[in-house]
């Protein structure tokens, strides 16, 4: 079993379909009135363009695309504070490759790096950590970015660092977490949401449980899901099961990957490393309250914000986000990508103005990638 | 001529390109006939090269010239290296038109601190391949800069070639019905080099595609006299190539993602980067358009020849809408496939 | 959000910082293994793991994966049934 | 075509250019679109250019083919850029073996971080410069590479042309008692050169040179049908052309100090930085060899033309030996004006 | 006046030449029994050959190639020293261009900046502090070469730096003086020289006083002169006049430059920043006493050898010479550059096995440069 | 040894650091006037020096250049008339 090809059989997935057919006319859900999932994590929205699963579904099912795109949230400023960062002629700034397009409020780091500073794509933080270990006489920033997922592999690259000593090695926490834009969101008067498809990568971290606010509190459904075609459809066919029949549960399609209390090593770290901000800004959403991570005192040594005096160590910075844009409509589910007047015009790919046209996970730049308009993707099916 | 060099002793001191190499004088001498000119033994010794050839002369013939940089870091890779990759492109530049390739030149922009055994081998591979292409490297040039000025070696090649009259191989010709064939398995060359690069500490036994598409061409066109259309799909991946030729020809192009042929490494790398396979780099990558009724037979001619023993059917053209490329995915839907925005950047979400 | 793939680890290659080889499709490059570490490193080689930047981040539990696999599969051949049914009775009717 | 274009909203983003730009996506086609192509206009989308011209059917006519880098440094200079240099010079490299240029590839190497301004100024230069001459560019390419893997941006040319049935200009041909000819002021973009960089922190208002000499060497043609030899007297200086032309011809050449013709701020950065301007390389310097009952009207030939203004008689073929050039100093000894070792370097002893 | 072209005039030429020939003739030096003149500076030994004096003069002259090219009389050792220094990754190791193509033991400096050291070439130790200034975090290197002209320019740089505190400045010094190497050629037994043309700029710097024990001491003429074709030329002659007049005596022919006292402010300058090194060894000499300079304990901060820990300050380094090199000859004038066996085979500007064919001012290279061999000169001239 | 070339200071560009600019046949560089310094700098304006390695080192003695280059002249006169003469004679005697 090689875990990847086993879950994109298009034979099991006519029967996923058919099942989910079935229960959508059980509901009585209709294209004039669905049955709204929002799908809260990015690969998952990425996930459903590429395999086309929003239009291989009935019409009964709306798909809305959570804010769980951690290049998408991210304010306007913090790329800004990067830039600040990574533009002093001693750092050496490594980020993973997402970051490198998203649009600061005068330049990206990729634009950045063409004016001179010296920004290094990497694929782990263990690999700005070697960098660091190369470069002694420089300063190494890793620009930590992401979910639970993530948190741990910069928590332990930390730790690490400590251990070995690395004074040159610092990270850039941008650090968020799921569950409070999820309680936001839930707490919003104007968002109608009949269920949840789970992260299945946060939830491998984190567990099922934290979700189980959702179920008990807000009575909604979710279902923990993967990421392959099959795991999707599944995970929507379990979620219109419990809505079918009145129940408000948190199950997990993902079992193979997600145990039910996360990953214990991982967490110890997170706990021993970072610690909640008081509030931290989602691009779209705002200000939310304990939604972010910084790096604990004991780790002073190691965070860029203290090293070198910017974000929320050195106060909040306003920068608004650009006029027009309407991410935030778009991420609360609000309007879809289509419904914002910049889609395809002031806002593609190529020039993105918004950050979910930036990110291959952005609602926007997968609308577009995969569809471009509604009647060109009609057109192009035929 | 062979490979082969008589050993005299070398007027080369150390190992090392300096700057003293590309001042004009007796060291640059010594570095051009020591390295470039005692290999590919150019015409006479002026600065232009003097050529006749009998089929520019034929009335209706057109003569085809083109020309590419090459830049690959690192110079030399799993399945070839710059110098490979500078005359397979350029002859493929020449074939995909339907030309056939006849002199070229190189040019090299040297960084100081190249070894001499890299240029050395560089060359050798320039004059092994342009030999097996039935091709002659007639002029040059060399630069060398300063430290941190390049990245070891550049490349630069232009290649001339002849149409034989009555040939037309442009995108333009392509007509809603026609068959897409691939001469075999996709972003090798793109894989190998993100591999060898070394940054994203990924191994693997991939080697580049890297070759020479002349013959290739030739055969195609040998059992499908009415091919329409026949691109090399180099940056930008096989998604780049169909696009433009879908623009250009004004039609709409559909794949399909079963047909497509991939490495399981290629996928591999892929998946750790998250990177899209469609848009990876290929050398030696032949799409070519054919009528339906031609495209059997110029499958099999494909794979008959050494380049093309991985042919596939990948696709047709239709009506509309114009510039439009679309994938039938193996999981059963559809999905556009879009020219590339900036680069592919490995991406962790 | 969180790219992450399956690959199966191969090698351990530095026993104190908790690295390993893992093999994705034939693509090799060292994760960490700490979130995954067993007391004997090495009864690590052989299992299947998730990656996710360079750390190996949870252990795929090939039971569960069958599990789901069976579930996926009952509704397809469920469904090809009644396809086949429906062909069947399509073809009677005479129109197909 | 005028060098006006009309304004269209810039599809590139910011002032420079970045790694997405080289990426064969979108991004690069704005930029070949925006910068290059919709200034050079090359014939059709392909990659290879297709042409005919009937002075290539011509029995006896051959085809002239050179290529060279150029990596100067600062790009922008007096009296020039990279780009202008980069048509000239090949240009120049066709004209010298008496072929006609008719058509031109360019290809950059542009480092991440170049101004779209510079490269916008530098196409502009080539396309000015290419039509000055009734030279077309009709391919070409772009590659970006990394901060620091190159210097701003290489262009790379290369030239076809095509030489009259019956022409024959190579140094070989050189006979004794054949006079040498150059069209005017030696040194003057080494000079300029050295300057503009800045380490020197010298400051002058001499300029580059920089010119094309393909109607100054028609003229030559035509004052003097059986001149023997040209060549552009580039890097390496005059010396180093000498040199070349003696060795392939087997002859010696003296040559007059006080004929040469120098500007004194050319002198001047000698002076200070104990430089020979015979090695100072220049970018629109003929030396040409004709026959005695020819040099008068050669002369005033090149007199008649821009490029030809200082021509001057500078010295002259003898028998032997073979390879050497020697000097008669205006003090009234002799030297030998040796190939330069390696690149000249500033000296204060 | 400009001071240049009109000491080129060959009008005036053909005068002088006509008085030195009779002078020539009136001492009676012919071929076989020739005066010997010593012209001490390797500007001279170029100017020399650039205008071919030595083939314009009467065969009764003979001119000995002198020991005046700092560049030439560099020992093999401290051009590795260079390299090692070059070769610290903290270190932008400055040199005036003469001594780029010099080979050490193992490499040339043009070879470690090919092989990564980052090497810059500069006009002036101005230029060097200047970039000491814009490279706070890097160490600048001057490598400080050549006798009493050059010595003041290093002198002031070092106070200047003293003034700004430019603590990543230093200078690497292998200054020497003229007058202790003349003392030890006229103590040598086996040279015959019969006068001095003296050289003009380190003239300037010091004055003609210092020579005055080559009078009064060795009963030897001396005569200051300058470095245009007539500038020599008169220097020749007078140097005849004083042996057919049988004076010894310090001449100025040079007076429109040289000072009798020489420069009081570049004396000050040398005086304040350096001291004699008890002993310096010269390429093809050996040690000779008193003849370099070092930099005083007041001034160690810009001192390379201390910062650094090599040359004289780390204890005698020693590297032999390469086999077969006839330098050390041909600079005490016993033998021709042509009559060192390795001449034009084995030692040729391109690949120079000696100091005397790397430098143009060095005799080899000035006899290979505009003669090539005497039987291709001869042949050139016809 | 020690290239110095003459050249004309045109300016003084910094009077603590004792800089000006010196022309050299049209081509112009800071140099240092430490070592030729005159109480009020500006009168160093117009001066001829001569220049090694950036510094100004000596000032140049114009009536020095003008006694010198009188005794040369004066050589190469007395020579012209020479070789005048055994022309004459020459002619005379029909040898030429
Ligand atoms: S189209 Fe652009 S601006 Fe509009 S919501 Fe999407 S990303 Fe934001
Ligand atoms: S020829 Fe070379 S080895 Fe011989 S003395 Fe001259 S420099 Fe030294
Ligand atoms: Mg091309
Ligand atoms: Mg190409
Ligand atoms: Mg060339
Ligand atoms: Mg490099
Ligand atoms: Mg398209
Ligand atoms: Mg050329
Ligand atoms: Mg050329
Ligand atoms: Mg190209
Ligand atoms: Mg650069
Ligand atoms: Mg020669």
């Amino acid at each position: 079993m090689r875990y990847v090809e086993e879950f994109r059989d298009p034979i099991a997935a006519r029967g996923v379909l058919a099942a989910i057919g079935k229960v959508v006319d059980q509901i009585g859900a209709t294209a004039e009135n669905p049955v709204h999932i929002m799908e809260i994590c990015g690969g998952h929205t990425h996930a459903i363009f590429r395999y086309g699963l929003d239009r291989l579904t009935p019409p009964g099912i709306e798909f809305i695309h959570g804010p769980g795109c951690p290049v998408c949230v991210l304010p306007m400023s913090r790329i800004d504070e990067c830039v600040e960062i990574a533009e002093r002629p001693e750092v050496i700034f490594t980020t993973f490759g997402d970051a490198m397009r998203v649009p600061g409020s005068a330049k990206s780091l990729m634009q950045a790096k063409a004016d001179g500073a010296d920004i290094r794509m990497v694929y782990s933080p263990l690999d700005a950590l070697e960098i660091a270990r190369r470069n002694p006489d420089r300063e190494v920033v890793f620009f930590g970015l992401g979910f639970e997922t993530t948190t741990p592999s910069t928590a332990l690259s930390i730790q690490q660092a400590a251990r070995e000593e690395l004074g040159n090695f610092s990270v850039f926490c941008n650090h968020i977490t799921v569950p409070p834009p999820i309680k936001a969101l839930l707490d919003d008067p104007h968002m109608v949401l009949d269920g949840f498809v789970g992260p299945g990568h946060v939830s491998m971290v984190i567990g099922t449980h934290p979700y189980d606010f959702i179920a008990q509190v807000y009575g909604k459904p979710i279902v923990v899901a993967g990421f392959e075609p099959l795991d999707l459809l599944q995970s929507v066919l379990m979620v219109l099961e419990q809505i079918r029949d009145g129940r408000a549960e948190v199950e997990n399609q993902y079992a193979r990957i997600v145990p039910e209390h996360g990953n214990s090593v991982s967490l110890a770290a997170i706990a021993d490393v970072y610690e909640p901000r008081p509030s931290f800004e989602w691009r779209g959403l705002g200000e939310i309250d304990a939604s972010g991570l910084r790096i604990r005192p004991a780790y002073v040594a190691y965070d860029a914000e203290e090293k070198f005096g910017v974000g929320y160590g050195a106060g909040p910075r306003i920068v608004s986000e650009p006029e027009g844009c309407a991410c935030g409509q778009v991420m609360t589910g609000r309007i879809k990508p289509t419904g914002c007047p910049q889609y395809g015009t002031g806002c593609t790919p190529e020039m993105p103005l918004g950050a979910l046209m930036v990110s291959s996970e952005g609602a926007c730049a997968a609308y577009y990638q995969y569809g471009a308009t509604e009647d060109a993707v009609t057109e192009a099916v035929q | 001529m062979t490979m082969e060099r008589p050993i005299i002793p070398s007027r080369l001191r150390g190992e090392r390109v300096t700057l003293a190499h590309g001042g004009g004088g007796k060291a640059m001498r010594d570095l051009i006939e020591e390295i470039f000119t005692g290999v590919f033994q150019p015409p006479g010794t002026e600065d232009q090269a003097r050529l006749t050839a009998q089929a520019l002369a034929e009335p209706g013939a057109q003569l085809a010239f083109t020309t590419d940089s090459f830049v690959v870091s690192p110079p030399v890779f799993p399945g070839g290296d710059i110098g490979k990759i500078a005359v397979c492109g350029t002859i493929n530049d020449l074939a995909v038109g339907g030309a056939k390739p006849l002199w070229m030149s190189a040019a090299f922009i040297i960084e100081e601190g190249c070894e001499f055994e890299l240029l050395r081998r560089i060359v050798a591979s320039m004059q092994a391949e342009a030999e097996k292409a039935g091709v002659r490297i007639v002029t040059g040039d060399t630069k060398v800069v300063g430290r941190g000025a390049a990245d070891k070696v550049f490349v630069t090649t232009s290649g001339v070639g002849v149409i034989p009259p009555g040939r037309d191989l442009q995108a333009g010709n392509i007509r809603p019905g026609d068959v897409a064939l691939v001469n075999g398995v996709l972003g090798d060359h793109g894989a190998t080099i993100l591999a060898a690069r070394g940054d994203m500490a990924l191994s693997t036994d991939i080697q580049s595609d890297c070759q020479s598409l002349n013959a290739l061409v030739e055969a195609v066109l040998h059992a499908a006299p009415n091919a329409r259309a026949a691109r090399d799909a180099t940056r930008g991946g096989l998604a780049s190539a169909l696009n433009e030729m879908a623009e250009t020809a004004g039609v709409a192009i559909e794949i399909d993602e079963i047909a497509l042929p991939l490495r399981p490494e290629v996928k591999g790398v892929c998946e750790v980067l998250g990177l899209d396979p469609l848009y990876l780099a290929n050398e030696g990558t032949l799409v070519v358009f054919v009528p339906e009724a031609e495209a059997e037979a110029a499958l099999h001619a494909m794979r008959d020849t050494e380049a093309g023993r991985g042919a596939a059917r990948i696709g047709l053209a239709k009506p509309g809408p114009a510039g439009r490329v679309t994938m039938r995915t193996a999981f059963g839907g559809q999905r556009l496939v879009d020219t590339l925005v900036g680069e592919q950047l490995p991406r962790i979400c | 959000m969180c790219l992450g793939i399956p690959g199966q680890i191969v090698k351990i290659t530095d026993e104190t910082r908790l690295m390993a080889l893992a093999d994705v499709s034939g693509v090799r490059r060292e994760v960490s293994v700490a979130c995954v570490a067993t007391p004997d490193l090495s009864d690590l080689v052989g299992e299947w793991v998730l990656i996710h930047v360079g750390f190996a981040m949870s252990l795929i539990d090939e039971d569960e994966a069958a599990k789901t696999l069976e579930a996926l599969r009952g509704l397809g051949e469920a469904q090809e049934t009644l396809e086949a049914m429906a062909d069947g009775a399509a073809a009677l009717e005479g129109s197909q």
